[in-house]
């Protein structure tokens, strides 16, 4: 154990007889570290906002016109306590004409109304879709217990909305994981190729230490040292970098109607980057012997 | 002069096997020969279509002392590259240091290497490395400590007169420098079987009499000892020397006891 | 001329002197290159979204109830020949109350109304907004210039939409073009650390021509013809992997509200990424003959 | 036998300047001196901190011959990296092939290379391409057209005893084949000066007496040589060579006609 990690630090002091060689290979790969970042960046952000937008079901619930308010009110707290309510929204008659109104004109044009208001009483229910792959089924039941309250004489809702919810799903689940593997599959060929490259530069190295009786894990375990030094500090930088074109870029998205605070990659993206580059710079050391 | 067999030190390349001691594992290429010997039977080499040897067989006994001769590509690079196996050997049987070239498998090359010390022809040093560490790799390869380490490798380097040149990169070296460093380097092993291809050539006439000086010291502390050279000069330096002459890959002439049994038993099939 | 053709076709052969190292080039910078194109494809369809959706500004304009039918008629002819019209919508009042009683209920709950509709006549329009950036003012022209018409009694006007559209403007100029400078700096780094490591692996070589006599531009010409193939292989390679890519991805986006048919990198853009990976291989191979 | 001075064949290395016409420009670093002289004077170098070469001066005059010797490490190849402009002249003047290396641009050091025709001791040839090739690339880099080319290489690989291996990788060669590749390459061009920095180290008797003969006949036709060598025997093939003996870099004793006026004018001052 203790050869072991001597060898791993002459690795590292190694590094610096081929400086301009590991300059290039870190430069390298931070790069395509930064490359990969800026998309796990872009997916995270994406995935954040159809996690937050993809779930609602919307209902709109009309009562009978008549229909007794303070019965309807009694019915509305109920439904405010219900599950997976997200948002809700209520509107008596006198409410839903003043919104007519304003939408119309917005200077009272239906004021004669109002003696007779013809409208109903309404609400706007959203609910958060819980997990799980059954939200046709139970949104159709949810359909059926609104429409059986008492008093209510119509519901509707938008079963586009649910197909969006399941749409953004389905590209959820067939487009974000094959472009991440092909990501990182590019990342792993780029790294790769530059590591297994400046192995190249240290061919004669390899042949001369094999040549005077070196056993094999005695060549590699300065290399595999080095490439992983190289992985940790190219993603460290690429982190680092990643991080400044965040602070750059936040808040560009934040305007009226967007408002989309753009978010740092959490915690575990951070590390399965660090992870998947090291990893593949250790491969590249391991498989540049053979060549 | 530096020692070869150093009263503390133990001698290195038997580290893991001590000299006649019976073979462990003979599967694997061990031989049952004794340790130190080298023996060849009918081997040949070809590269892609022509022959570097052909059906080279000599034996050469433990402690002895052989020059290779040979116009230039005549073969005796091939024939040491065989020997530390830099070459596989398809052709024939060779018994080296207690393995079997014939047998050898992939993982007991670096042990075979161990046993054996090379002085390239073309050097195989380290050009970014200094003098100190390309010598010490040898050591540091057979996981010497630090301490045995440094008062070896200064001995020998001081021997080879290249003290001055301790810590300067070999890329910095003049051509006699860089192949001392070569012979440095498989000279600190305190070895028991040195091949040595070339290992004057760019040296001149004093600083070769030194150098087969060494050799010779080595040799006559018990040490096997083969060298490939041009140089006919040297070739009086050692008396109780054999001389094996390859002319086109073919042995033309030895003063080695050749074996005759085999082309006997050729004629009795 | 001919002579330096020959050079260039003497580096062309020199390549497979070095088949790894060639192979490893090649494939590095192919992978960057494909992640480049991966972001100009996003980039591009975004882009393409953006003015596609950016530019409307939407009025809604109410006529005074019970205005004369026949001269908003006229009027509504008058309106969908101007300039920018993108789309426009007219509203009778039967129309309206139509529209808003199947809003309401969808079962003719303001059938009852009919007699006595209290709707105006109205029309929805979307301006495209013309290029230049006095998009404001020209808005602010419009709004003035539907007010003046005859029995119009009301004009209304989203600002936010405004703003929406200016937005987008001000994050194409403030985003995209800086990323995708950035963008094109991590490749020209990647794809030239990749080029200069492997030109280490010919240093022996340059600096044997150099001791044999040979010109600076004998040196330079093959290491520029293979940093050329290099950079067109390469990026052709990866043209036609994002290719691949896109056929595979072009309909993922094309289900109910979104309906985006991903379209491809236009031929300038594939010219210009062809062009930039050239170029940085050439640039790598000329700047690798001086380390 | 391959002639040095073929009778259609123009001379290369003269392809740009006939010798003995006067300089056309000095500011460049053209010499004044005649074309194919060479000339030290109090050239000094240092590298980091250790003295290579200390204040040599000789005179070498057009069609001599000079061999170089000392011990290993005593400045020969320095002296000879010198003056094809492997090393920038710092210290001291020097002119070699109608060039002054004190003055000596960048731009004109391929030109200077093109007029010196270098054996290195490492040989510098390019290990992935063949034989046909390296030789060939002396002339290639010159422009030479396709035909001249094929013939005179041909010419000289078989001088050299390389014509088997033509087609060889210069990465299969034996040492010696090698070295033989590298003077090729160095023939080839019909250079009117050659620098040979330890020819004939892989090299066996036989083959050095060849050499030896291949030089002496370049040098009859009017070639200037100096070439560095630790070979005694060889000093003795050349009767009017000159000898330059260095020692930790310096000159330690010449054959050559020594100036003295340098050290006089210093005692003047
Ligand atoms: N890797 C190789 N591939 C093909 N041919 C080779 C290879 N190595 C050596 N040869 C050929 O095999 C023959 C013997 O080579 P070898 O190096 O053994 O000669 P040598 O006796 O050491 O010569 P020298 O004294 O010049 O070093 C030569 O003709 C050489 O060209
Ligand atoms: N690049 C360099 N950096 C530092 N020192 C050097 C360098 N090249 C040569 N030297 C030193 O300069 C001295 C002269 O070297 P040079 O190569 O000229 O010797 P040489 O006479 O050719 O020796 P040999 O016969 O061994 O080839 C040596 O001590 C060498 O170590
Ligand atoms: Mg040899
Ligand atoms: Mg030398």
């Amino acid at each position: 154990m203790l050869r072991f990690l001597r060898l791993g630090w002459r690795g590292l002091r190694e590094m610096f007889l081929h400086p301009w060689a590991q300059l290039f290979t870190i430069s390298a790969v931070t790069m395509a570290a930064v490359l990969a970042g800026i998309f796990l960046l872009l997916l995270h952000n994406v995935n954040q906002e159809l996690i937050r937008n993809r779930g609602a079901v919307e209902f709109q619930v009309f009562w009978r016109e008549g229909a007794d308010m303070e019965q309807v009110r009694r019915e509305w707290q109920r439904l405010a306590a219900m599950d997976h309510l997200k948002e809700m929204e209520t509107f008596t008659p006198e409410q839903a004409l003043e919104g007519l109104s304003r939408d119309l004109s917005g200077q009272g044009a239906l004021d004669w109304l109002e003696e007779k208001n013809p409208l109903p009483a309404s609400a706007f229910l959203a609910f958060n879709i819980p997990p799980g792959d059954h939200s046709e089924i139970w949104a159709k039941g949810l359909l059926a217990e609104l429409r059986v309250l008492p008093d209510v004489r119509a519901v509707h809702y938008n079963p586009v909305q649910m197909d969006l919810a399941k749409s953004w799903l389905s590209v959820s689940r067939s487009v974000i994981w094959p472009v991440m593997g092909f990501l990182a599959l590019v990342v792993a060929l780029v790294v790769g190729n530059t590591v297994k490259l400046s192995m190249l530069t240290r061919r004669d190295e390899i042949e001369i230490l094999s040549l005077v009786g070196a056993r094999p894990w005695y060549i590699r375990a300065p290399l595999l040292a080095s490439g992983a030094f190289t992985g940790l500090a190219s993603s460290g930088l690429a982190l680092g970098l990643l991080r400044l074109l965040h602070l750059r870029l936040e808040h560009v998205l934040d305007f009226p109607p967007v408002f989309l605070v753009i978010s740092f990659l959490p915690m575990e993206h951070c590390l399965l980057l660090t992870g998947v580059v090291t990893a593949v710079c250790m491969a590249g050391s391991w498989v540049g012997v053979r060549q | 002069m530096i020692s070869p067999c150093p009263v503390r030190g133990k001698s290195l390349a038997n580290k893991e096997e001590a000299p006649g001691k019976p073979p462990r594992f003979t599967k694997s290429g061990r031989a049952g020969t004794e340790f130190g010997m080298v023996e060849f039977k009918r081997v040949s080499y070809v590269f892609g279509s022509s022959w570097a040897l052909k059906d080279v067989s000599f034996t050469l006994e433990k402690g002895g002392f052989l020059f290779l001769t040979g116009h230039s590509g005549a073969g005796k690079t091939t024939l040491l590259r065989l020997l530390y196996a830099g070459l596989p050997l398809h052709r024939g049987r060779a018994t080296v240091a207690g393995f079997e070239l014939h047998k050898l498998r992939r993982r007991h090359v670096p042990e075979l290497r161990r046993r054996v010390s090379v002085v390239f022809q073309d050097f195989k040093i380290l050009p970014q490395r200094t003098v100190f560490e390309n010598v010490a790799l040898a050591l540091e390869v057979r996981g010497v400590t630090r301490q045995h380490m440094e008062r070896r490798v200064r001995a020998i380097v001081r021997a080879l007169g290249l003290e001055s040149k301790s810590y300067t990169r070999c890329a910095h070296l003049s051509g006699g420098e860089q192949q001392r460093v070569a012979i440095a380097r498989s000279m600190v092993v305190n070895p028991k079987l040195i091949l040595a291809d070339e290992p004057t050539g760019n040296l001149d006439a004093d600083l070769t009499t030194d150098l087969m000086n060494i050799f010779k010291q080595f040799h006559s502390y018990g040490a096997t000892v083969i060298m490939a050279t041009h140089n006919r000069t040297i070739l009086n330096m050692v008396p109780d020397a054999h001389i094996l002459h390859l002319e086109q890959g073919q042995v033309a002439e030895t003063t080695l006891p050749v074996e005759q049994d085999e082309p006997h038993t050729e004629g009795l099939l």
